[in-house]
């Protein structure tokens, strides 16, 4: 009796240099991670060039700004943009280039232009927890819920509930994040006064010290509750419709139908069968999402006044404080690309037949 | 599970209907469409013997598949069964599968009546390995040893010919197509069914794989005792297989008999018809023969008769009236009005072109 | 003695690159000629599609050339190549699929003959389609040129499929499981429009199909090619073939292909296989292609070497070390 | 017999007019067929008469009114007042006119460039393919609105054209992957083989059987890049990052915002309307789209 390849075991052979490259584009983990990482260092390189390029050169910008404002002489002016930026105006581009990525792998994003003396680093280690925070527990919240639902309107596709949900979901998916935003300010803070919105400002209240309590967990999902609610309300419908049309799909997949015929359990089929089947597409989709909502955190974040990276990307926008900006930029890219690897890790947990691909 | 109401059945068959496992009496299934309902199944009837393979054959759109899906009633939703009865028997006692609550409709699916279907390719799921989805499903019935369900699987997939052990630990992607087409019979045969329904099984296989799998039906129902309906388009699956052929069209049974009777004997003018279009692979050239016109539109179906309009014989009476299914010889029954010259005319032709063949036809009687 | 029309001459062909690299036709000969009918027959997945599309000159061959009326296709000028491909035409196997869903018949059949100025304007054109669609049994034509295919039945797609083959009036039509997907009531009445196409208009055939019995009918005057994943195992005229077929294969296929007749299909013998499986072409068997489940490999021999296909008389070729 | 089929095959031009004028019947037909499509369709249409139109008709209103400021809804202000006294409907009618120039504009240059772009890569494929969509899927993963949050830092985008332009460019990613998939199960298919065979040349096979059949995708591909310039632009005037120059919906809000009326419970009409309006054509939008799928599919249409 032949067997096919996939079944026989690995030789056990040598492992040339040849093999391990194949092995490590056939490993789709690994390939994921190489592709994560060139992202960062393409947006990095886009980003310096960006920066470098442009029309309004920033930093000649800067470096008028200095002269005309403080009265420099053009020599300090050059010496403290270098400083501040980080890079050698008098180095040819490739040099600047090189050194740039040099203090990049540092961790050494430069300095804040507006408040001398404060890294960059210090200010993103400070602002990007609670965005982490909030837009983190928002899209676990709206992951779930929205899953759920859509199985649900699924599995009632013909009762009155579906059209209900999916009137909700269509609207909800239409329309703006900060139009959500303003919405729940302006009817459940002021209208109805049913939030206490004045308090509820920034990412704690002042003083409250950070620890593992049940007060300051509490004042902290207090202060996120309503970026925490509008970041929900803006993805659940995204994620309500497709899981819905996943679920309908994988309802009419013959493997369903047979374990109908197998005599199985409904808990069983949705859990293990539908739900596990359906789900996996949302997984590649999770990539445009969190890209998504994190730039919403932008628009949200000011919205509420919550003192996230979103807000400080505004604010040093607004004050064109370059080096900011550029850092958390790529912090915010970063962390996209890092959930993003995230969510292709847990899909080839999921399916067997994106770990399998390489032995074929 | 119930038993169901104590209530007269109308049978065609001789003996003791504890030899009948399944029976359908006319059975209604239609289909809800933007353009209107499909009338999918018409008032199909049929008997199941105990022991024996029937083979429902007929070409698309002639509701084979739709009659063996409500079988076990796993029609789509946009389905109804607007009337009829599927009787089934087990140790002298009668349930209506149609009546069965979730429970019992549950615990009839598989363990009394399993199914193969046409596309292994895609009956298993993707994310779970072969023994998890074997042990779902005896878990599902009763509350066997892991170990003991484990060995069963083994001997099962043993008897299909496949390499137990590499088999039972492999993900539905890591076998091919005749394999998972296997692996389906074997599990089709873990809770010893008594009814099997098999959907065009072989289909998608190539021809070598799809003789040994035929093969081994035959084998295993000699050895294990069920019953087989097999459902194919393909007439010589029939012919190989089959104890009794029914011919289904537009959503009817309308000719069932023996195997060899129906072959070599034919009484319903489509039966005919399909017989003539089929070529044989040995043998000299054969003259082949179209049935004229089309399928019918489902959706608006002609009067009367539904193959009135393709068929040779139709006369008046067949554009008014819908034939009923009636025994024309012992065993045989058909629903043409015209049966009779049928087989007149095929008698004569077949006599006329070998003297020899009836002999040869008639073996049993 | 007819000309030869059509010649592939060793032809290959990959597909992919690195790991998944299939090789789906390899060292395939076959001629055919004028007005004659060669069925190629096999199992889905042998590489009878993929010779199709190279003997149409869809698909350009990694090895070998292919020959149309002795000239070398792919090293043709611009404006011969055109000619070539016009005298070509394919039929497909899905009804479904072939036919643009968003034109009408009359779009459909009118574009070729428009843009080949087969006809000088719309009135010519319509007259022309309707011509055609008589040609292949739609009538009345009123009733057809205006529908779009969605409102056609299987068979009735199939005859438009054939009736814009016709356009161009081609000298060999590549009919690649054309009848395949339809249903078999009215399958005899499309191989006999197909038949009276070479009787009328000189049009040679190749015919691929799965279903030998299909091809002994079609071609049992002709000739009948067996592939078996990727190379040709057995040509030989039709009779021949199903009466006293050489190859293992060919014997194995012959035995165990069902009939429609209870007596005969149940008293085939019975060929035992040494393997139920069929090779993956991403990881092809050493040596004769067949030889993990021949009932007549002899090892060390067909296992090591791959046999040609040679010829062995009375027209007939076979690829297999135990029969020449 | 002869005779008779050419009077039967001939047309005249009257049966084309009239087989014309049937063709848009039917579009019109189809859309009213999904009912929330026919409410997408009249709503946006609703829409642009009134950016288009409806300026002519309705003043802006400009002049400070101490007296009237936050006047509740009445026959002379259909919407109130905001906070100088100013009429909300004139700001309304005028204010979606660069909205919706910026959105067409971008809807057209981004399916330009996905249906060109995936197109080329479908077709040409090989290396070029792969390094086009490895960029693109790079691309997917940054962070779009924080890029032009950025960019807005650093170039003034107060010109409309080059607003929709860079918004444009930026939504390349997502429509070239799509429109790439789309050709590329399209070129595949049999008809499209048939019409190599029967030699009917590029341009018909590009345009006579691969685009007609991805009309839909396209529309629907244009109507979506519509929605997320209007998203990108109402946004970044909302942060205050595009200069304010005209009044449109998103300067409304903004000064809403910053005027503190949004604190205030008398503003209620001023915050409401621009935000409706924006919601409002977003949902058309996206509802139109999903009927314009019903429209360019023929398998849909099977009923008519």
């Amino acid at each position: 009796m032949g067997v096919p390849s996939a079944l026989r075991s690995p030789k056990s052979a040598s492992v040339g240099t040849a093999r391990l490259i194949r092995r490590i584009v056939s490993n789709y983990l690994l390939r994921r991670l190489l592709k994560a990482l060139f992202t960062v260092f393409f947006v990095t390189t886009l980003i310096f060039f960006l920066i470098r390029l442009m029309p309004s050169n920033p930093i000649e910008v800067y470096i008028n700004e200095l002269i005309v404002q403080y009265g420099f002489s053009y020599e300090d002016a050059r010496n403290q943009a270098a400083s501040l930026f980080a890079i050698d105006l008098d180095a040819p581009m490739a040099v600047q280039y090189l050194d740039f990525l040099r203090h990049l792998s540092r961790g050494d994003l430069g300095n804040s232009l507006r408040s001398p003396g404060t890294t960059v680093l210090s200010v993103i280690a400070k602002f990007l927890p609670w965005t982490l925070f909030s837009v983190g527990t928002g899209l676990l919240l709206s992951f779930t819920l929205g899953v759920s639902l859509g199985m649900l309107m699924a599995y009632k596709r013909e009762s009155s509930l579906e059209p209900v949900l999916a009137g909700i979901g269509s609207f909800l998916s239409s329309v703006p994040n900060y139009i959500i935003g303003i919405l729940l300010l302006v009817f459940l803070g002021v209208r109805w006064e049913l939030v206490p919105i004045g308090q509820m400002r920034g990412s704690m209240t002042p003083g409250i010290k950070p620890s593992l309590t049940l007060e300051f967990i509490s004042d902290i999902f207090f202060h996120a509750a309503l970026p925490i609610a509008t970041y929900v309300l803006t993805t659940v419908g995204g994620w309500m419709l497709t899981m819905k049309s996943s679920t309908i799909s994988t309802l009419g997949e013959d493997y369903v139908t047979v374990a109908r015929a197998r005599g199985l359990p409904e808990t069983r089929i949705t859990t293990a069968y539908v739900g596990r089947n359906a789900a996996l597409p949302l997984f590649t989709q999770l990539a445009i999402s969190i890209g998504f909502i994190v730039g919403g955190s932008i628009l949200i974040e000011q919205i509420f006044v919550y003192q996230g990276i979103g807000y400080q990307l505004l604010v040093a926008i607004s004050n064109r404080d370059y080096p900011v900006m550029q850092g958390i930029f790529l912090i915010i890219t970063a962390s996209v690309i890092a959930s993003n690897f995230l969510a292709d890790f847990l899909y080839s947990r999921l399916d067997p037949r994106v770990r399998i691909v390489g032995r074929e | 599970m119930n038993r169901r109401s104590a209530q007269p059945i109308l049978t065609w068959t001789e003996g003791p209907e504890a030899d009948v496992p399944l029976s359908v009496r006319d059975l209604w299934v239609e289909y809800r469409a933007p353009r209107g309902a499909v009338k999918a199944v018409r008032g199909a009837s049929f008997d199941l013997y105990k022991g024996e393979t029937l083979s429902l054959t007929g070409e698309s759109g002639s509701g084979k598949t739709t009659l063996a899906l409500s079988l076990i009633r796993l029609l789509p939703r946009s389905a109804n069964v607007r009337k009829g009865q599927i009787i089934y028997r087990r140790d002298g006692q009668e349930y209506d599968v149609l009546s069965l609550d979730a429970g019992d409709l549950r615990q009839f699916r598989w363990k009394e009546c399993a199914m193969v279907f046409q596309s292994a390719l895609n009956a298993f799921n993707p994310v779970l390995k072969i023994w998890d989805q074997m042990y779902d499903t005896v878990k599902a019935h009763d509350h066997s040893e892991r170990e003991e369900v484990r060995r069963r699987a083994l001997d099962l997939l043993r008897l299909v010919q496949l390499e137990p052990e590499r088999v039972i630990n492999a993900y539905p992607h890591e076998l091919s197509g005749g394999m998972r087409q296997r692996v389906l019979l074997a599990m089709s045969l873990l809770l010893n069914p008594q009814v099997i329904i098999l959907d065009e099984p072989t289909t998608a296989l190539d021809i070598l794989t799809q003789r040994t799998i035929i093969d081994l039906l035959r084998k295993l129902k000699e050895e294990l005792g069920f019953s087989m309906v097999f459902i194919s388009h393909d007439l010589s699956l029939a012919a190989e297989l089959a104890d009794r052929v029914a011919t289904m069209y537009a959503g009817r049974v309308v000719e069932v008999g023996n195997v060899y009777e129906i072959f070599y004997r034919p009484k319903h003018p489509y039966t005919l018809g399909l017989i003539k279009a089929v070529p044989t692979v040995t043998g000299g050239f054969q003259e082949l023969a179209s049935i004229s016109g089309s399928p019918p539109d489902l959706i608006n179906l002609p009067t009367g008769c539904k193959f009135h309009p393709r068929c040779l014989y139709a006369m008046e009476r067949c554009r008014e009236e819908e034939p009923e299914l009636i025994p024309a010889t012992k065993g045989h029954l058909v629903a043409c009005f015209c049966w009779e010259q049928v087989q007149a005319d095929w008698d004569r032709e077949w006599q006329q072109r070998e003297p020899e063949a009836m002999e040869v036809a008639w073996p049993r009687s | 003695m007819a000309e030869k029309l059509i010649e592939l001459d060793h032809i290959g062909r990959t597909f992919g690159q690195g790991k998944q690299k299939v090789r789906a036709v390899d060292n395939v000969s076959l001629t055919i000629k004028e007005r004659d009918i060669l069925c190629l027959v096999g199992e889905s997945g042998c590489g009878k599609t993929t010779t199709g599309r190279i003997a149409a000159g869809l698909l350009r061959p990694s090895e070998g050339r292919v020959l149309f009326q002795g000239q070398d296709v792919w090293a043709m000028e611009r404006k011969e190549f055109k000619r070539y491909r016009k005298a070509v035409q394919i039929v497909h196997q899905d009804p479904y699929a072939s036919l643009n869903p968003t034109h009408t018949v009359y779009k459909i059949l009118s574009a070729p003959l428009l843009r080949h100025n087969l006809v000088t304007n719309a009135r010519e054109a319509r007259l022309k389609c309707a011509q055609l669609l008589e040609i292949v049994d739609l009538t009345p034509p009123g009733d057809f040129l205006d529908k779009y295919p969605h409102q056609l039945s299987g068979g009735q797609r199939q005859r438009v499929s054939v009736a814009r083959a016709l356009t161009v009036n081609p000298s060999f039509i590549v009919a690649d499981e054309a009848v395949s997907m339809i249903d078999v009531s009215i399958r005899a009445s499309l191989l006999g429009m197909l038949s009276r196409l070479r009787e009328q208009f000189g049009v040679t055939f190749l015919f691929i199909t799965h279903d030998l019995a299909l091809a002994k009918h079609f071609a049992w005057e002709h000739t009948i090619a067996v592939m078996y994943v990727g190379s040709m195992v057995e040509i030989a005229p039709t009779p021949q073939l199903i009466d006293e077929p050489l190859h293992p294969y060919t014997q194995a296929l012959l035995v165990a292909i069902p009939e429609a007749d209870p007596h005969l299909t149940r008293n085939k013998p019975r060929v035992s296989l040494r393997s139920m499986d069929v090779p993956s072409l991403l990881n092809l068997p050493s040596g004769c292609r067949f030889h993990p489940r021949c009932p007549r490999f002899v090892e060390g021999l067909c296992d090591q070497q791959a046999p040609d296909l040679v010829p062995v008389g009375d027209g007939r070729y076979v690829a297999c070390h135990r029969v020449s | 017999m002869a005779q008779q089929s050419v009077s039967l095959y001939q047309r005249t031009g009257i049966e084309w007019l009239r087989d014309f004028l049937r063709g848009i019947g039917s579009f019109l037909k189809l859309i009213a067929s999904n009912r929330v499509g026919l409410l997408g369709f009249i709503m946006v249409i609703f829409f642009i008469v009134l950016s288009t139109v409806g300026p002519r008709f309705v003043p802006l209103d400009t002049k400070t009114k101490v007296t009237q400021i936050y006047v509740p809804p009445s026959r002379e202000h259909p919407l109130g007042t905001d906070h100088q006294g100013r009429d909300i409907w004139s700001q309304i009618v005028h204010g979606g006119k660069d909205i919706l120039y910026v959105a067409f504009l971008t809807g057209l240059i981004s399916t330009f460039i996905g249906v060109v772009l995936g197109s080329l890569s479908a077709i040409i494929g090989g290396g070029f393919d792969s390094l086009m969509t490895t960029l693109a899927d790079i691309w997917l993963t940054i962070p779009q609105f924080p890029l032009l949050a950025v960019l807005a830092g650093f170039i003034r985008l107060d010109s409309l054209s080059l607003l929709a332009l860079i918004l444009a460019v930026l939504s390349w990613a997502g429509l070239f992957r799509a429109v790439r998939a789309q050709v590329f199960s399209l070129k595949e298919r049999d008809y499209v083989e048939a019409a190599r065979a029967l030699d009917l040349g590029l341009r018909h096979i590009v345009f006579s059987e691969i685009l007609p059949n991805m009309m839909s995708y396209i529309a629907i591909s244009f109507t979506f890049a519509m929605t997320s310039a209007i998203y990108a632009q109402t946004s970044l005037v909302f942060l205050g990052l595009v200069p304010i120059s005209t009044s449109n919906w998103g300067v409304m809000i903004s000064l809403a915002w910053t005027r503190g009326a949004i604190f205030s419970k008398d503003s209620i009409y001023y915050i409401m309307s621009p935000i409706m309006a924006i919601a409002l054509l977003q949902l058309a939008l996206v509802w139109m789209g999903r009927s314009l799928e019903a429209v360019f599919n023929p398998r849909l249409r099977a009923g008519g």
